[in-house]
């Protein structure tokens, strides 16, 4: 990470401070539950789903400002989207979307709401 | 040597000092001296050859360095050397003990652990009780007081067989004192583990003294390479373990049927060692004897001291510090938090973002903003201590920890990063 | 790199030259290039620092070091990063698969070694068999030839679950191809389990040409430090493994009722790994790929036709060698013995000073004379082979073994050793 | 080990080509079989008392020439000895007898009768 992308981000502050899509969805076909063990952060995404196609994803997070926003901008990018996209989108997408360089650790800050999203979808599809 | 020499000794510091960089990261590993570097290269360019068994030059040479080591480290805690078995690191130790020991165990036999280990004294004691049907109990003592034989004594019973305690908490710096504790494991008829690698690198530490039957210590927290360690056994308490693991050098005889063990300590080190781990670990030895363990125990008390004052003075909004405030019981480890954000939980999930609306900053932004601001470099999350994090009743820490080359200066710059950090991240 | 610039790369042959020593122990522990010396040192100097968890810089520079070094390592021999376990050395690999593989067996079930393996191969599997009654057996091969499907076949059965065999001999250099042995194990529905130890560091070697579950090799006996080895598993086998050791890093959750593991491979490294350890290695394996290992492994036969070539010339009365002489399946390594001293048999001890009687000269004598005569270092003993030593008919023999840096008048000066050694010794 | 001695010595030449008091005991009091891991090597030694005092002591080995030699001219220094003669035996006497500067490998060579003495002497004397 170079200190002054971090400091001085203003997606990062943005999305950190008023996360989209921030919550719980009542009636969610798919809760996950996934935890940093660098950190021991954690959040619970929701995902509600209409055939293959994703209609609402939700998330809480205890987590840092970037799993915060990671998870923010990752929710605005996949909403709407179908099985098939979203299981096609990278860890590279997700890491540039946030436009950050990040050290290893923080980069597992950044990928928690993906890999939640990921389960998620595996489990949801595999159900069926 | 002096405190004010020590900074020269580590070649690191000419790079961390140029571009301005604070370490206070050494109770996750240390810095090395030049002493250590040259005795690994030393023995890279001058003897590299296997142990025990050469009868040749080098190899007798290399023999004779790392029985040497074995013996500097086992005086330097008043062991003998048939005491002191090489391992990895305090995390294998304490495994070690968990398959060993542990297979000794049975069914209802307990275990007294404590809320303020590191996952290395719980994980494998949690495996042993998949394994054995043993019960674990914890000794559940308060973050800002060091664990007392009282904590202790209302969890043993006529099946304790085990008490695994650190000699001090790696979150909390509190330094329990060992010797009383002991005696309580003993009169039980349980066997004494202690878990040094947060007190044998940072005060005088003497088996005897303290009486435990095993303790674990690491090398690289103590300037020393990383990759080696050690477990002191007393010499009747190795000679009754069974074997860890098998293969070169443990055994005394191998046939297709059977194999028959080699004297301790050997018995326990299978495989070809960490050679010059072994021999670098014994020069950071020397290199701290040389300091005086009580001189190094001085220095970290003083910069602990200081930096308690300087939060007392600087003041700052929703600063919250863990571990005892008595200074005698407290090793060079600060946890704090700037607001704290409530631990995760699964039963009550609120729909909010605590963080923010509590105006905390997450440890992970805090030492990323500490470091891109002051350079000071400063660890976060769980240190390895999730269930004392939990206790405290937070989802995560920021540490500072010191060392032999810490000054008064790192302290003001951590107090400067905080500011900082909050300025920028503050709400 | 040119085989005649390899000795430059090693600063200890500045000593060595000097004082006219010639070592011929590699299958025992290599020298150390300054390329990996210097990966090493640089780490001390300019980014020691703890890995995995630190959001700070030089963590975070710690921390793609060693991952780098895993992938690097891994591509090696054609596996991914995930597939790579750091380990001490093949003897904890072996342990770890003995303990966690192991605790999936049930009694009856069967593994399936052989009587060339090191201690390393059978030791670990003596000691499940006492926690989990299993049965072992053993390919009892001839020492002149490799191990081929052939042997293995007949004690196939439908118990068996692991075939765990050395892909090169490190007592008679012998060289077992493995695939189609790997086939018969995996028909069989059992796991196909590989000492690399000798093989690795050799020749070129590929996990999915071989297509072997998993693979043990030692960073020190190919270039690299000591205290660093690697478990290549396959990527769903190692998942379905239970975890070795419980502790630091290999956790994701730890509460004072339970834990739940890191994902692959680290779920495998409990505490602080050696991290120069595997930077070190990873120096080692960039040094090896720069000179190609098929040119390695033609060095090697090279040495060792030439060996076999001048043992043949010297006519050396009583000189006796193992191992097959089918260059095409030989590792540089030679084992021989001046006379054979027979293999101690409790019932039938003869009062005779036997070596004496027959004009042998002990190993351990002839390595000692070797190395006071004319500076050559061999290792004399078992080799931690004592199953095949036993098979050989002997006590001992005496072991010569090859690596990039040695050259034909290492070997001149070898038989030049031997027959002053016999001059000195001889009746 | 200094190259010069070993090579030279007479003590070590003399004693492991003719040892002394190499054989059996019929009828010994104590039988010890002890391996030097090292090698692998295998001395078995058998001791006859009378009352406190050794009164035979022999040996075979299948070992070097040094574990012969250290055999022999232990076996010759404690003929006759008392028990607590033998005990108070240090591995530092047995080595300067023989009179060579060993290596670490070599002087379990030289110990391996040494132990078997001392285990022998523990096992007879523990029995009644
Ligand atoms: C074939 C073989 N397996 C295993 C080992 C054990 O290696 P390490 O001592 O590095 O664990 C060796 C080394 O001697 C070997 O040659
Ligand atoms: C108290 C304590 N115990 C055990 C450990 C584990 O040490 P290692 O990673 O060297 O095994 C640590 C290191 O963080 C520690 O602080």
């Amino acid at each position: 990470m170079t200190g002054d992308d971090y400091i001085n981000s203003e997606i990062l502050d943005e999305h950190f401070r008023t996360p989209r899509n921030f919550g719980r969805i009542t009636g969610h076909d798919v809760e996950i539950i996934e935890t940093n063990p660098t950190c021991g952060d954690t959040i619970v995404l929701d995902m509600k789903f209409k055939g293959d196609i994703l209609v609402d994803i939700k998330y809480i997070t205890r987590g840092c400002s970037i799993s915060t926003a990671a998870a923010s901008i990752l929710s605005e990018n996949l909403m709407g989207k179908t099985r098939e996209e979203i299981e096609h989108t990278t860890k590279e997408d997700v890491l540039a979307n946030i436009g950050l360089k990040l050290g290893p650790a923080r980069e597992r800050c950044a990928l928690i709401s993906y890999d939640a999203v990921q389960k998620g979808i595996k489990n949801h599809f595999k159900r069926k | 040597m002096k405190f004010d020499e020590v900074r020269e000794h580590f070649p690191i510091f000419k790079k961390l000092d140029a571009e301005g960089i604070v370490y206070l990261d050494s109770a996750s590993t240390t810095q090395k001296p030049f002493e250590v570097i040259n005795a690994v290269t030393d023995f890279y360019e001058n003897h590299c050859s296997n142990v025990h068994r050469g009868v040749y030059r080098l190899g007798e040479e290399a023999t004779e360095m790392f029985n040497h080591s074995r013996e500097n480290i086992g005086k330097f805690i008043g062991a003998k050397d048939r005491e002191i078995v090489f391992v990895r690191n305090t995390t294998e130790a304490l495994n070690l003990l968990s398959y060993s020991l542990g297979s000794t165990l049975k069914e209802g036999d307990e275990i007294i652990l404590s809320n303020s280990e590191h996952h290395s004294n719980i994980v494998p004691w949690q495996m042993l009780r998949e394994r054995k049907k043993v019960r674990l109990k914890f000794v559940n003592s308060r973050h800002d007081r060091p664990i007392s034989p009282e904590d202790l004594s209302p969890l043993i019973s006529s099946n304790t067989k085990i008490v695994s305690l650190t000699e001090c908490s790696n979150i909390l710096g509190n330094i329990n004192d060992i010797r009383p504790i002991s005696k309580i494991a003993h009169d039980a008829g349980a066997v004494m583990i202690v878990d040094g690698a947060q007190s044998v690198p940072h005060m005088p530490v003497n088996v005897k003294d303290m009486d435990c039957d095993f303790l674990a210590f690491s090398g690289h927290k103590m300037l020393g390479p990383s990759g080696i360690g050690c477990l002191y056994g007393k010499e009747e308490a190795l000679e009754e373990l069974p074997p860890f693991m098998g293969g070169g050098e443990m055994i005394r005889t191998v046939t297709k049927e059977n194999f028959s063990c080699e004297d301790i300590p050997i018995k326990f080190e299978a495989g070809t060692p960490n050679i010059e781990g072994a021999i670098g670990f014994s020069a950071a030895v020397d290199f701290l004897r040389n300091l005086g363990m009580s001189s190094v125990r001085n220095h970290e008390k003083e910069l602990i001291a200081y930096t308690l004052k300087k939060e007392e003075e600087s003041n700052i909004e929703d600063l919250i510090s863990y571990g005892t405030r008595n200074i005698e019981k407290r090793a060079g480890i600060y946890a704090f938090n700037i607001g704290e954000i409530p631990k995760f939980d699964k039963e009550h999930i609120s729909s909010e973002n605590v963080s923010v609306k509590i105006h905390a900053i997450h440890p992970h932004d805090l030492s990323s903003l500490a470091d891109r601001t002051y350079g000071v470099e400063l660890r976060s999350g769980h240190h390895c201590a999730m269930p004392m994090t939990e206790d405290l009743g937070v989802s995560a820490t920021t540490r500072a920890s010191y060392y032999v080359y810490n000054t008064r200066e790192d302290v003001d710059k951590l107090f400067e990063a905080i500011k900082a950090s909050i300025r920028r991240f503050g709400f």
